[in-house]
């Protein structure tokens, strides 16, 4: 569904990804792990065809919605019209499929979005990438500033659109946890190199991921 | 007291006319961040279309018609120059603006000589409450109040407005579901084109317009604009509505001599009351 | 050295901050955590000037200085290294580090344009101490590269020099740890680890917990615009209250 | 290498500077006066944008003020000389008093007020008695120093030019120091310029008053050059001409200003010439430097963004780099 072979991207003469391969199958959900600035944004972008690549092959096998980082809304327009925008592809305007997907969305419709929590917010962003019917969705940084109840609410909607609807997702994430919890299979993006890859059981047991990104916290 | 009415009443006509300007440039602005200083020539150009036209015999209405959707087309050109080329900083794009307004000087010359122009417009006056006023003025005032109304329709309903301030509100977002932003920045152009061009055709039967009255339209428009932030179409319109009594009363009042500086030092003074109001770090974004 | 005393400040009859104190000694390390939107944006631009406050008062070395404009809370010692990359465009690394040297001398335009011997005095001044303060932050090489084309761990840095070069009493730092990678983070930790052993007194606002009680001597919770704790890293750890605060958080 | 190859362009500027006003003919030395004249406001405009970050489209008010002092002191008696010391000082106090309330805005909107303080100037100069009105101000004595009397063209070319070195010089020396990083940091961010011990508020009205200080003093020099001053002389269009002109030959270059005030004057006179030729219709004048002043302006701007010197500096440059590797 998602295949990237060989991908460099660079800003004028500083180079964010080197040499990038990875493929997502068709319903599948994989994570791509990484700190920050190590590129993981950049290669969303990519894939959303906002960043041209210097080299190398993106290929996406249907329609890919990207829910950027920091969610990303139109602050000044309503929940209804952010939804409604979320469809200026597809060319679908009414949300409410949307809204039975997630009817909270429904119950905030009228309320202006740049007034909303952060949780509130992620679940537009999710609910206007629906809005354009995907068959792949690339998830940059799902948690970032979320209560865990609330991430875990948004990421259980993800897994049940997965299992039901076969929809392919791609989950960047710094939260390694919720990323081993959520996919089978996962990627490590590191200083703009894809630096290790698999299942995600043994990337969870591999001590250098360990330490990078299941210690820290403060439990 | 008619006096002071009739002042008032022909200042709103000033400032409706300088507020269709205005409502151009914020447009413009909102969604592409581009000041256009070509905004005081599609005025121009609609004006000298539609004394060309009406001197042509082309009736009423078919003539102005056709001179609007000329600055319209003179705002798409503008549009394409200033922003069409990808990567072009709005400071790049405001200068570009500046050439275009000169470059239409060489075509206005050409197309009509370097003599004011005028055209007929509503004959006869009103009389309200005792004070008179010209019915092109009463014009002036109920298009520009037609217009606003209709921006506001178009921006707060439609799905196409809707897209046009997603990109003025977050331009990224806007390109992450598909939005087109360049060619939104276009169509913002063309549209100030459209409201630059119903203020000139407006303005022509009051006022003789050649092809470098444009500075005055956009030495006022401007004002207007910047006091409303570039942003913001309603403050705009106040700051409109109140340059144009500012200058009417103080020529009224036997200050004619001084109506320009009356009306700029008010907005001055308002600017920098306001700015004085908003802390720095909230000016600057990282 | 800082004492900060019921300082608040509202946002359009919102709380930002909210009644809050704290105080940093000398030679002290102190650490200021708390969720996003706990307010450590806000009483950073508090105690640095860039905001006015509603109530309390802040005196920096003895002195109140609530009232005093950003650039003399600079010239007292207060220098600061921005979580957003502030370097200066279109200027040299060595350039922007010197510019940090600016609140301690004094030739001004008519000594520059008619090329004063105080003028020459300074230059000398200015540049020795940046090639110390880039020296310092290991910047050294990197001296005549553009400042905004630098990564971004590195623009923290020239950031740091730059503070350094101000001859700070006490240095301020924005979230230093965020958007570097692991060894970034790690060159930055022990950097400050450095400037601690020397004995500067540094105030640091941290998201990453880790970072911040690794490295500081005393940590102060804020949540919702309040103080909620204060006190010795080990404690604050075990504190139900910042664990109520933060595990309603992602980490 | 760079360093003397430096040394040697700048000894032949200089000696073509000065040879010129001895070879040049009355109406191509009025040109040389003009260029030098527009080059020393563009020079300020340069330091006051390119480098300290702060639009003025109002500069021509500075030039008109200089003017105006120079003239007036000189109609009363005064010595050509004081009234010619007076024209920057005059505009540098102007500057200082207006800008304490102009500079605190930013952006679009220190535009639109310095756009407006010129406009209320003039119209202030064409009402007000001792100025003159709109005929302005005539006779004004030649420019003497003594009993030395500058009777010619080529003494005021050379006034001109020194003025501009004195200009030029001045500005190289802020900018490469303690004043001038300052100035340059406040351009990117005020709050880190602030937190670094600058204040910002200060320099940014020297820098303004600097800068006025240089359109003062090419219109002191302009006043005597011309014997005459008028608010038609200073209209908005040169304001927004001496920002052309510095963006033209590139913001944030002292010669890129001096480049970019050349370019367009000899741009503006040869179109004049050749429009004046015989055959041309009426209108010629005015249609062709409005269309070709235009179209270099979008050209330049949208495929040299950087100005002509930098453009062709790096070119330069990179040719040179290029030599060892042959």
């Amino acid at each position: 569904m998602i295949d990237v072979q060989d991908l460099v991207v660079s800003y004028g003469t500083a180079t964010a990804l080197e040499h990038v391969t990875l493929t997502v199958g068709k319903g599948e959900m994989v994570a791509l792990l990484g700190p920050n600035g190590a590129g993981k944004s950049t290669l969303a972008n990519t894939l959303a065809g906002l960043i041209r690549p210097a080299s190398g092959t993106v290929r996406v096998g249907g329609r890919l919605a990207l829910i950027p980082e920091g969610r990303q809304l139109f602050p000044d327009l309503t929940v209804a019209d952010n939804l409604a925008l979320g469809g200026w592809r597809s060319g679908q305007r009414d949300p409410s499929p949307v809204y039975e997907l997630l009817p909270r969305l429904a119950e905030l419709a009228s309320r202006r979005a740049g007034v909303l929590s952060g949780g509130e917010q992620q679940m537009v962003a999710f609910g206007r990438a629906m809005m354009s019917r995907p068959d792949a969705l690339v998830v940059d940084e799902l948690s970032l500033g979320l209560a865990p109840a609330v991430t875990a609410d948004l990421a259980a909607h993800l897994a049940e659109l997965n299992r039901t609807q076969g929809l392919t997702v791609l989950l960047i994430e710094q939260n390694a946890r919720l990323a081993f919890e959520l996919c089978r299979r996962a990627y490590v993006l590191e200083s703009g190199r894809v630096v290790t890859g698999g299942d995600s059981a043994e990337l969870a047991g591999d001590p250098r991921v360990a330490s990078a990104y299941l210690g820290g916290a403060i439990t | 007291m008619s006096a002071f009415l009739t002042y008032l009443l022909n200042g709103l006509a000033v400032g409706s006319a300088i507020a269709l300007i205005a409502s151009g440039l914020v447009v413009i602005h909102r969604v592409t961040g581009v000041v256009n200083f070509a905004q005081g020539t599609f005025a121009v150009v609609a004006g000298l279309c539609t004394s060309s036209l009406l001197g042509l015999g082309v009736p009423h209405g078919v003539s102005e018609v056709a001179a609007v959707l000329a600055a319209a087309l003179a705002g798409l050109l503008t549009g394409l120059a200033a922003v069409g080329r990808p990567g072009t900083s709005p400071l790049s794009s405001l200068i570009v603006t500046l050439g275009v307004g000169v470059l239409a000087y060489a075509v206005e010359i050409v197309l009509w000589g370097d003599q004011p122009r005028s055209a007929p417009g509503l004959a006869g006056s009103v009389t309200l409450a005792g004070a008179r006023i010209q019915t092109q003025h009463l014009l002036v005032i109920g298009v520009a109040a037609a217009a606003f109304a209709l921006l506001a329709l178009f921006f707060g309903r439609t799905y196409l407005g809707k897209a046009l301030t997603a990109c003025a509100s977050n331009p990224y977002a806007a390109r992450v579901v598909g939005i087109d932003v360049r060619r939104m920045g276009l169509l913002a152009f063309a549209l100030g084109g459209l409201l630059g061009g119903i203020a000139g055709v407006l303005v022509t039967p009051l006022r003789p317009i050649s092809f470098d009255t444009d500075v005055t339209l956009i030495v006022n428009g401007f004002a207007a604009a910047v006091f409303g932030a570039l942003t913001r179409p309603v403050v705009t319109l106040a700051g409109a509505l109140l340059l144009g009594v500012a200058e009417t009363m103080a020529a009224g009042y036997g200050y004619g001599a001084h109506q320009l500086e009356v009306a700029l030092g008010l907005m001055l003074v308002v600017m920098i009351v306001q700015a004085g109001r908003r802390p720095a770090i909230s000016q600057e974004s990282a | 050295m800082l004492n900060v005393s019921g300082v608040s400040r509202s946002f359009g009859g919102v709380y930002a901050v909210r009644d809050v104190s704290l105080s940093v000694a000398d030679g002290e390390v102190c650490g200021v955590i708390g969720p996003n939107g706990a307010g450590k944006s806000t009483l950073f631009n508090l105690i640095t000037g860039h905001l006015a406050a509603d109530h309390g008062r802040i005196s920096f070395l003895g002195q109140r200085v609530d009232r005093l404009a950003p650039h003399r809370r600079a010239r007292m010692g207060m220098s600061i290294v921005f979580q957003a990359a502030r370097v200066f465009r279109g200027m040299t690394v060595e350039e922007n580090v010197m510019v940090g040297a600016h609140g301690h001398t004094r030739a001004g335009f008519a000594a520059a344009a008619l090329r004063l011997p105080r003028h020459q005095a300074d230059e000398r001044e200015i540049a020795a101490e940046a090639a110390d303060a880039l020296a310092r932050v290991g910047l050294a090489e990197w001296a005549d590269r553009p400042a905004d084309l630098l990564p971004i761990g590195q623009q923290r840095a020239l950031q740091l020099a730059r503070a350094l070069c101000a001859r700070p009493r006490l240095l301020l730092l924005d979230e230093p740890a965020s958007g570097l990678r692991a060894e970034e983070r790690e060159r930055l930790a022990t950097l400050v680890e450095e400037l601690r052993a020397a004995g500067l007194t540094i105030l640091l606002i941290e998201h990453d917990v880790g970072f911040v009680t690794r490295l500081a001597d005393r940590v102060v919770v804020l949540d919702l615009g309040r103080v909620i704790a204060d006190g010795p890293p080990a404690e604050i750890r075990s504190d139900p209250a910042v664990l109520a605060a933060y595990l309603g958080q992602a980490s | 290498m760079t360093r003397r190859l430096g040394l040697a362009a700048g000894l032949l500027v200089a000696a073509v500077t000065l040879a010129l006003p001895a070879v040049l003919d009355d109406s191509a030395l009025a040109v040389y006066i003009l260029l030098g004249l527009a080059a020393m406001v563009t020079v300020g405009v340069s330091l006051l944008m390119g480098y300290a970050g702060q639009v003025s489209l109002g500069q021509g008010a500075f030039y008109a003020i200089g003017a105006y002092t120079a003239a007036l002191l000189a109609l009363n008696g005064a010595p050509p000389l004081l009234g010619l010391v007076a024209a920057p000082v005059a505009a540098a106090l102007s500057a200082l008093l207006i800008g304490v309330p102009l500079l605190r805005l930013r952006g679009h909107h220190l535009a639109f007020a310095t756009l407006a303080m010129q406009l209320i100037l003039l119209s202030l100069a064409g009402q007000l008695d001792f100025t003159g009105g709109d005929i302005g101000l005539q006779g004004i004595p030649q420019f003497s120093v003594g009993a030395f009397e500058a009777s010619s063209a080529s003494v005021y070319a050379y006034l001109t030019w020194a003025g501009l070195a004195l200009v030029m010089l001045i500005t190289h020396n802020v900018i490469t120091s303690r004043p001038g990083r300052a100035l340059r940091a406040l351009a990117t961010s005020e709050i880190a310029a602030a937190s670094a011990g600058i204040p910002v508020g200060r320099y940014k009205l020297v820098v303004f008053a600097l800068s006025a200080t240089f359109a003062g003093l090419a219109g002191g020099i302009y006043c005597f050059y011309t014997g005459y001053v008028a608010p038609g002389s200073f209209p908005v269009l040169i304001s927004i001409q001496y920002i052309v002109m510095a963006v033209v030959g590139g913001l944030g270059t002292i010669w890129g200003a001096v480049a970019g005030a050349a370019a367009i004057t000899l741009l503006v006179q040869g179109l004049d010439r050749l429009a004046s030729l015989p055959g041309m219709p009426s209108y010629a004048p005015s249609v062709l430097s409005y269309a070709v002043y235009a179209l270099v302006l979008i050209v330049v701007v949208l495929f040299m963004p950087h100005g002509l010197v930098p453009a062709v500096s790096r070119r330069l440059s990179r040719r040179r780099a290029e030599v060892p590797y042959r």
